[in-house]
């Protein structure tokens, strides 16, 4: 049967173009035209996809036996060229995506079906890295012009910008930015589709409740996300239904060690002091920004990763009870018993009632003693001051993709600035056993060892409360009672999964 | 006429109504000028009273606003007292224009609305500073008040709540505050009632005779000029085209504009006339006709008025703009209104 | 039979401070072919006489008490469709400004045509005619060329020309012209006296002329109204009502005109201004003004009496001397 | 010497100056006269009261983020099931007091709304009456620029206006600037209209015969514009002013839900319009509805009163 | 009327001068597209050399000329959030907007004039009190509450119209229209609706202001003067007096209804320009914003234009050709 579904998002996609954006909505919604070699499954495993195995030949090179008998959407035969001028392309310096595939020097074709893939250094986390590089047709790229990635400076715009021609289970019918995308089932698909779909129809709608009354009206079938505020009117109405689970994003505050405040009344940097950052978390009742914010739906953590995440441990998930009075005594013995002022900095609309969450917090840290100043900014503004470090205290959220591995906390968050590392470690934070153990584990091959290296860093990271737990944000999504969709932690729609029972 | 206090000579405005350059660039047109005041020459002594009559849009206001400076003349000189005041703005130089006032037509809109009576009287003295303590300034309000026939409580109301024939009291209250000795009253009757008209004639009377005061009086109506003038002066399109004594005006018109004023006017003696009313309207000030202004209207015209414009020549006691009188061809009609 | 018969009209403006009438007790008639003259002060009450009996009082102004006959037939409280079948064909109305009567955006030819064909039966072909032929009749040159044009590109005497023909192009049997020369210079104000004039003798029709100018009666009107402060205080022959005024107010007010001629030492004045309608005295209006007045002037309206031509409203017409 | 003519004005006591003028006479028995006026002016009143003293009126300070607990979030009104005496309309996700925020964000709006109201008028005052009054090269400068200005509506200024400032300003000011982009903002675009009414009565008052008597007399320019021009084209100002200052506050709301209006910590009505504009589906209708009912009721009274004021000072409906 | 129209196509070219200035602007003060343009550690030489290459080096009035020159061809650069040509991004959107704007300026006008007159006409009757009352309720609240309001009513609960998007569209050449078909149609409802609320509201009582003025003038008051109906006299004579003032003011306010637009557009996600220029805003992508100033200018200017030219066409006054009448 023809069975179509309508998906909305609160976004379009910047482009068709999957080396040309980090962007996790675009990469997800590519995912349904292109394929990686690798790729996660529902429950987010890792499986081949274009390859069909893979064998470390030495410890920097990595051969991948492709699949046979796949062809593109345009009936081009996919074969070793694909793969080595994807892989190129997206490693190329002008591609943002390089930051995605670190450290790739070489990729050698073996024969037709067979590639090296040549790495500067051990890469235990390649195949993770790989689940995100697309695969494009070399023959396709080069007709059209397309072989170096889109460079916005050049100012032209990139062909594989609105057109695309990948293996993947979909093909794009239709595409009118900001208002319609549409996607058609792939029949010559070299997978067994798991997935009852002829045709997806998936529509941007950016304001929330709009996005609620269309699926309350009958007229989308998927939203995501879906306003927290509104699950229960949408689990009342007939048909439709909430899907919630935790999700693999942590929240978390930054807390800049500089040596002074941005915007403070003391000085110093009494942050960097460890108790009062202990008083912090004491200060904060996340049991009921939980229930009350996030409705429940919210799971508090003291990890800066979700358990699904690798080198999670129990022990790191453990959080400082919420102890106003303690909060104060530390304050107290640190030597600030009528605070001080620092600035709080959230964006507005880019995480789950980010702003309400800030806002809490505030209220809280007020009430023991700190006088913070909140800043709640759209997410362009804000990270552009986390970037140039213009902030005290901020929020951030990490769901470690797409690697799915607590390395990338470790590199981006806590290692000491230092090149490709530390681009979101707070100012001043610097712990150099920390250090050492992620120059280790980022070539360590052995899994066992890799894992142990990995929770002894982040267990380090949390006792330092470098970085100061909040929750795992929930998934929260919606959709019409005959939609059947996994949502894995990833908050990433995976509508090859997807049936519509009609 | 060595003793004039006010003195004029080829006094000239022009206005410039062209369009914006592109247009006339585009449209091939020239500029289009009006010639408001065309060589206006005239003098009056001491004490004594020129009308000015003449249809509307004959320039007799612009003539009021170059002798008061409210608009620079494009040529020619305007003397006040042996002080040449042309190019100068109004206010400047201060000592002479104190001496010069003026009285305008509208008795709604020559007073501001959201000021009192006696700050509107004393701005001129508070302006030209002579009277410079507002004590003092309020008593000589109180005092200007009472000379024209007001209360000096009225001070203290708004113009809005007095008639036509009251505010153009306080018009005139407030012209005659800073002493002045020349007056130039554009119209002042026009807009009232004639009972009304006649107070206030009256009251111009005696000012002169009390005040020594000299008159520009400008009207339309030759009937008041008549009552107030020493001499008059007649005005077509921009030029004086008939000036002398009122007397003489009355009794001997000479030009043939001059004539045709005189008749139209419907007069309460002479009844129900049935003659033909002389046609035409005044033309178009932008494009005034060749040769002498008044030609197309002129019963008298010949192939020299249509062409050629005629010089203001002494004619007895007058001075006349005319081929025809110059040339005599002009039989001294018998008036056939009179008394 | 009288043409037109106002009696004891009265027109009332209620307003917060109470109402006012600003015609009182207004009794004129006009006979057929008749020119009847209507002066006064500004505000006498002229146009509001003229705006009643053509039925166009600007509300909340009403008539409040008195009738008016049209050729016998009572017309002020006829319904509006009636009244306005009434007029522009019975009663043809011309106002004071040519420069706003006109519509700017219509030519002169669709409001002529147009007015044409509200009152006769007549093809647009055979109303276009009828209008160029009207516009020839009121001295417009070329008219089958400016019928076409609008009313911004004639002047201002020809404006009111048009005026007068869209007032009279359906042949009513009367006009009211108010004050149909004040805005135009006296050599026209002149030349639409006479046409207005003759047209009437034309078409036999008879004109209610409003006017605060006594020279224009005096040269057009057969009958003059002396009106003051809302009533009528002195009605009768031009002749006899500008020689031999009867009342003090007319008589103040003919000796105050300036004339051609000696001029006097003194312009003969009316001392004051006419009362406004709320602050009008008790009894009669020109009695603080009035030179002769008496106690029962201050506490008596008078009526309007007289025998024969003239009529007089007031206590001491008899004894006024001349 | 002439006999004083008897008064034939009314003996009314004289009344000085504009806004004694529209107190007495004609505007305050209109007013006495228009039921839609009163209630208005009562409403405005009620609603300025509130404002002003909205510190002593509150039950809590919405701003002081101290005061605050979480516990009482998203409180039904006192009234209604699971209320709460202490919050008489309930509270929000955060525990704000609805009927604290209301006092304090209508003061905020207020303060928007009167502050760029003022600029607008100021602006457009001076330079309508400048370019009235002096004509030539001066007015047709500031008419093209006026043009210009037009060409941008008021809400991209305003979006220009913020993203200018926030490009000029350290981003530590960036939150203490926004009420004063929003004033600007509003402020800015909306002068062109009173720069054009108080131009076209400037041409029309500068040609009168007053203003001739005040230059004979040698009163300055300067002079002339400020004491014989402006208070006579102040009228049609005061009656834009009125229905301005409802779309200032209007204005303010729309620019919230755009992202550039108040921040969420000190919410103005309209921010507090926009916050519970996305609880609409959730059930929580006391968050939106009330701060919806006082800018309603606000707008709607503002706009009336200038709907009558005009009627009122136009004398061709008297 | 030629020389009329040139006169105001130069003027126009001055403020697009200075609108243009004003878009230049905001890339100076917004940020440097260096920023956005090169990867996170870009050396210093690099940026210099992207620099270089965008022209940034050059002394501002250069740049501005080339900005003056790339704009007046359409060509406003990539948009720094998606590397499309802006000008194709715009072009997508236009159609979109356009028809909302259209058809919500017809809305107001088809409604809003008769309203006017009608409440013109009785302007006692209770029925005009109460439109006139309801008129300024509809405009008290904020359009974004009214747009939720409407989705609330007529899409969730009665469900008879979309709540979102433009339905389907087809293409006519460049131009995607969403006449042409009974989705786009209804999806055409609601938005406009919203939109034209407050247009409707203003014309109402604009007509309504001008006829009761117009009304009162002496050609009416002649014109009932001479017999005419009521008909001719409020349609003939009154209308279009009234409506040439009230199609400056509608043309003034069709630039305000492309901006209220954007509200419009982001609540019932609308693809137009509106609901991309604050994306662009969000995004900080200020190409997309500078560009979508000077279109939006450029449609206020050419607006313009057209009412004054109409504006000539209905008021014979301002005509100037044949005779200039004699004074
Ligand atoms: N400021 C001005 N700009 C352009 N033209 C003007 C100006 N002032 C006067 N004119 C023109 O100059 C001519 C003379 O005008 P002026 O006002 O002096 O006439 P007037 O005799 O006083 O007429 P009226 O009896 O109507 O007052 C007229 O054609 C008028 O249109
Ligand atoms: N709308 C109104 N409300 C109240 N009173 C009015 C109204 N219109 C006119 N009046 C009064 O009616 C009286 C008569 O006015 P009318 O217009 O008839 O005077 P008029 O003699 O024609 O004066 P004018 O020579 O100025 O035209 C005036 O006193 C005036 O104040
Ligand atoms: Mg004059
Ligand atoms: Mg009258």
């Amino acid at each position: 049967a023809a069975e179509t579904l309508k998906w909305a998002t609160a976004r379009d996609v910047y482009g068709l173009d999957p080396h040309a954006v980090t962007d996790s909505f675009t990469n997800i919604f590519t995912h349904h035209l292109y394929e990686p070699l690798v790729r996660y499954d529902a429950e987010l495993r890792i499986e081949p996809a274009l390859a069909t195995r893979w064998e470390v030949i030495e410890p920097n090179r990595v051969r991948f036996f492709l699949r046979d008998g796949v062809t593109f959407h345009g009936g081009e035969a996919f074969d070793a060229d694909d793969v080595i001028v994807s892989l190129t392309r997206a490693a190329d310096p002008k591609s943002p995506l390089r930051g995605n595939l670190p450290g790739l020097t070489a990729v050698e074709k073996v024969d037709d079906l067979t590639v090296d893939v040549v790495m500067e250094g051990p890469t235990p986390l390649l195949n993770n890295y790989l689940t995100n590089i697309f695969i494009l047709d070399s023959g396709w790229l080069e007709a059209n012009g397309a072989t170096a990635p889109i460079d916005a400076s050049r100012g032209e715009e990139g062909y594989t910008t609105n057109n695309a021609n990948g293996t993947g289970p979909f093909r794009l019918e239709s595409r009118r930015p900001d208002a319609l995308n549409v996607l058609v089932a792939n029949e010559g698909w070299w997978d067994t589709p798991a997935h009852n779909l002829t045709r997806i129809e998936h529509s941007p709608i950016a304001s929330a409740a709009t996005r609620v009354a269309a699926l309350l009206s009958g007229e989308i079938d998927l939203i995501e996300p879906a306003p927290l505020q509104d699950a229960a009117r949408i689990e009342a109405a007939d048909g439709v239904r909430m899907l919630e689970n935790p999700g693999l994003r942590s929240i978390m505050m930054g807390i800049n060690m500089g040596d002074s405040l941005v915007d403070g009344n003391v000085e110093g940097n009494p942050l960097k002091d460890l108790r009062v950052r202990q008083a912090m978390m004491h200060a904060i009742n996340m049991d009921l920004i939980r229930d009350r914010i996030m409705r429940g739906k919210s799971r508090v953590t003291g990890s800066l990763i979700a358990p699904e995440v690798q080198g999670y441990t129990e022990a790191m998930d453990a959080r400082l009870p919420y102890d106003p009075d303690r909060a104060k005594a530390l304050l107290a013995e640190a030597g600030y018993p009528e605070g001080f002022a620092f600035n709080l900095n959230c964006p507005n609309d880019r995480y789950v009632n980010d702003e309400a969450i800030c806002q809490a917090m505030a209220a809280m840290l007020t009430q023991s003693g700190f006088q913070p100043r909140l800043v709640t900014e759209p997410r362009q503004i804000h990270f552009q001051k986390v970037d140039e470090r213009a902030v005290d205290v901020f929020m951030l959220g990490w769901a470690t993709l797409p690697m799915l591995d607590g390395f990338s906390v470790l590199s981006a968050m806590l290692a000491s600035p230092d090149g490709s590392y530390g681009t979101f470690t707070p100012a001043g934070y610097s712990n150099p056993r920390l250090d050492e153990l992620t120059q280790a584990i980022a070539i360590e091959m052995d899994e066992e060892k890799r894992l142990a290296m990995l929770s002894e860093a982040l267990m380090l990271a949390h006792e330092d409360i470098a970085w100061l737990p909040v929750h795992q944000q929930p998934l929260s999504w919606a959709a019409r009672d005959t939609v059947e969709v996994p949502q894995a932690a990833d908050d990433l729609v995976r509508l090859w999964y997807a049936r519509v029972n009609n | 006429m060595t003793d004039a206090l006010v003195q004029v000579t080829g006094l000239k405005k022009t206005f410039d109504l062209s369009r914006p350059l592109i247009n006339r660039i585009l449209d091939r047109s020239g500029r289009q000028v009006v010639h408001a005041v065309d060589g206006v020459d005239f003098a009056i002594p001491r004490g004594q009273t020129l009308s000015l009559v003449g249809e509307s849009g004959c320039g007799k206001s612009t003539v009021a606003k170059l002798l008061m400076g409210l608009t620079a003349p494009s040529g020619g000189s305007i003397r006040f007292d042996g002080v040449e005041l042309a190019g100068r703005p109004a206010g400047s130089p201060p000592e002479t224009r104190r001496r010069m006032q003026m009285i305008f037509q509208d008795p709604y809109a020559s007073l501001n609305p959201r000021w009192r009576v006696a700050r509107i009287i004393g701005e001129p003295m508070k302006s030209y500073g002579t009277h410079p303590d507002p004590a003092d300034r309020r008593r000589e309000v109180d005092r200007l008040l009472e000379f024209v026939g007001l209360s000096a409580a009225d001070g203290e109301k708004f113009p809005h709540e007095f008639s036509g024939g009251q505010r153009q009291r306080i018009s005139i209250a407030r012209a005659i505050s800073t002493k002045p000795e020349f007056l130039v009253c554009d119209e002042p009757t026009s807009a009232l009632d004639v009972s009304v008209q006649a107070q206030i004639l009256n009251l111009m009377r005696e000012l002169q005779r009390e005040l020594g005061l000299t008159y520009l009086f400008i009207s339309h109506d030759l009937a008041v000029v008549n009552y107030i003038s020493d001499m008059i002066g007649v005005m077509y399109l921009g030029r004086l085209v008939e000036l002398a004594p009122a007397e003489e005006i009355f009794a001997r018109p000479q030009h043939p504009y001059t004539r045709l004023l005189l008749d139209t006017i419907p007069d309460i003696g002479m009844k129900n006339r049935d003659i033909d009313r002389p046609a035409g309207e005044v033309p178009n000030p932008i494009t005034p006709p060749l040769g002498c202004h008044f030609h197309p209207r002129c019963p008298h015209a010949d192939a020299r008025c249509r062409s050629e414009a005629p010089q203001f020549l002494p004619q007895g006691a007058a001075q006349v703009r005319c081929h025809a009188v110059a040339e005599g061809r002009l039989s001294p009609e018998p008036l056939r209104k009179a008394g | 039979m009288a043409l037109l018969t106002v009696e004891n009209l009265t027109v009332t403006f209620p307003s917060r401070h109470g109402s006012t009438n600003a015609i009182e007790n207004v009794t004129i008639h006009v006979e057929p072919g008749e020119i009847l003259g209507m002066v006064g002060e500004s505000g006498a009450g002229k146009s509001m006489t003229g705006a009643a009996i053509i039925g166009l009082l600007e509300p909340p102004g009403h008539i409040s008490s008195g009738e008016i006959r049209l050729e016998g037939e009572r017309i002020d409280n006829l319904p509006p469709a009636a009244m306005r079948r009434i007029r522009g064909r019975r009663i043809g109305a011309i106002f004071q400004d040519p420069l706003t009567s006109l519509n700017p955006v219509l030519t002169v030819g669709d409001q002529l045509i147009e007015t044409i064909r509200a009152h006769l039966p007549l093809t647009k072909e055979a109303a276009r005619e009828r209008a160029i032929d009207w516009l020839r009749r009121v001295g417009i040159p070329a008219p089958e060329k400016r019928i076409d044009t609008y009313p911004h590109q004639y002047s201002g005497g020809m404006r009111q020309r048009v005026v007068i023909a869209l007032a009279l192009c359906a042949e009513p049997r009367l006009i009211i012209a108010d004050e149909p020369t004040t805005a135009l210079d006296v050599s026209v104000q002149a030349q639409i006296i006479a046409l207005l004039r003759r047209l009437a003798r034309e078409t036999g029709a008879a004109v209610v002329l409003v006017t605060h100018d006594m020279g224009v009666i005096a040269e057009t009107a057969d009958r003059v109204a002396v009106m003051y402060a809302g009533r009528i205080v002195e009605v009768g022959p031009v002749a006899e009502v500008l020689t031999h005024p009867r009342h003090p107010y007319t008589a103040g007010l003919m000796a105050s005109i300036p004339r051609i001629g000696p001029r006097p030492e003194i312009l003969p004045q009316i001392e004051g201004a006419m009362p406004r309608p709320a602050s009008r005295p008790a009894g009669c209006a020109f009695a603080p003004r009035c030179p002769y007045r008496i106690d029962r002037c201050i506490a008596e309206r008078p009526a309007l009496r007289g025998t024969g031509a003239a009529q007089v409203s007031c206590h001491l017409a008899e004894e006024i001397p001349v | 010497m002439a006999t004083p003519t008897p008064a034939s004005a009314p003996p009314r006591p004289a009344p000085a100056g504009l806004i004694a003028r529209a107190l007495s006479g004609d505007v305050a028995w209109s007013f006495r006269h228009s039921w839609s006026a009163r209630i208005s002016a009562l409403v405005l009143l009620i609603l300025f009261a509130a404002a002003i003293l909205a510190p002593w009126l509150a039950n809590q300070n919405p701003y002081d983020i101290g005061e605050l607990s979480l516990f009482d979030s998203e409180l039904p009104p006192a009234w209604a099931e699971g209320g709460d005496a202490r919050y008489w309309l309930g509270t929000d996700t955060l525990a704000r007091d609805v009927y604290s925020s209301i006092l304090y964000g209508l003061r905020l709006s207020l303060i928007v709304g009167f502050a760029s109201v003022a600029l607008a008028a100021v602006v457009g005052i001076s330079l309508g009456l400048l370019g009235g009054f002096v004509g030539g090269i001066v007015d047709a400068a500031i008419m093209r620029f006026a043009d210009v200005l037009l060409s941008f509506p008021t809400i991209l200024v305003a979006l220009l206006v913020n993203g200018i400032m926030r490009g000029a300003l350290p981003p530590a000011q960036h939150q203490q600037a926004a009420i004063w982009v929003l004033i600007l903002a509003i402020g800015l675009t909306n002068w062109v209209q009173y720069a054009r009414t108080v131009r076209s009565s400037t041409m029309v008052e500068r040609n009168k015969e007053y203003v001739q008597a005040a230059r004979i007399n040698g009163v300055s320019r300067a002079g002339i514009m400020v004491s014989h021009i402006l208070p006579n084209v102040l009228g049609p100002v005061l009656v834009i002013a009125t229905i301005n200052l409802g779309m200032a506050v209007l204005t303010e709301a729309t620019l919230s839900f755009l992202g550039v209006g108040m921040p969420a910590t000190q919410p103005s009505l309209g921010t507090l319009i926009r916050i519970g504009n996305e609880y609409l589906f959730s059930g929580i209708w006391w968050v939106v509805i009330f701060p919806s009912v006082v800018l309603v009721a606000l707008v709607l009274a503002v706009n009336l009163l200038g709907d009558w004021l005009r009627d009122a000072l136009n004398p061709k409906l008297r | 009327m030629f020389g009329f129209l040139v006169r105001r196509i130069v003027q126009s070219v001055f403020v697009m001068l200075a609108v243009a200035l004003i878009a230049f602007m905001m890339f100076r003060f917004m940020g440097d597209p260096v920023n956005s343009m090169v990867s996170e550690n870009a050396s210093v030489a690099e940026r210099e050399e992207v620099r270089a290459r965008l022209g940034l080096d050059q002394p501002l009035y250069v740049q501005y000329a080339r900005f003056v020159t790339r704009a007046a061809q359409g060509d406003f650069g990539l948009s720094w959030r998606n590397a499309r040509p802006v000008s194709t991004l715009l072009a997508e959107r236009f159609p979109a907007t356009a028809e909302l704007v259209l058809v919500a300026a017809g809305l107001s006008l088809v409604l809003g004039i008769p309203l006017g007159i009608l409440t013109a006409l009785r302007p006692r009757a209770l029925s005009t009190q109460t439109l006139q009352f309801i008129s300024l309720v509809g405009i008290s609240l904020p359009t974004f509450v009214t747009g939720i309001l409407l989705i609330l009513t007529f899409s969730v609960w009665l469900g008879w119209l979309p709540s979102f998007g433009r339905g389907t569209v087809v293409d006519v050449g460049w131009w995607s229209t969403g006449f042409l078909t009974t989705t786009g149609l209804k999806a055409l409802i609601l938005p406009s609706v919203m939109l034209c609320l407050f247009q409707l509201t203003l014309i109402m009582r604009l007509v309504r202001a001008e006829m009761m003025e117009v009304l009162r003038t002496d050609y009416i008051k002649f014109a009932r003067a001479r017999g005419l109906s009521d008909r001719a006299i409020h349609f003939h004579h009154a209308l279009r007096n009234t409506l040439i003032p009230v199609i400056t003011i509608f043309g003034l306010q069709l630039g305000g209804l492309i901006a209220f637009a954007i509200i419009t557009e982001t609540v019932f996600q609308w693809p137009g320009m509106g609901a991309l220029f604050i994306q662009a805003v969000s995004f900080g992508d200020v190409p997309v914003m500078a560009a979508y100033l000077v279109l939006v200018s450029l449609i206020f200017v050419t607006i313009n234009t057209i009412v004054d030219l109409l504006y000539v066409v209905l008021d014979p006054r301002l005509r100037v050709d044949g005779a200039r009448g004699a004074h």
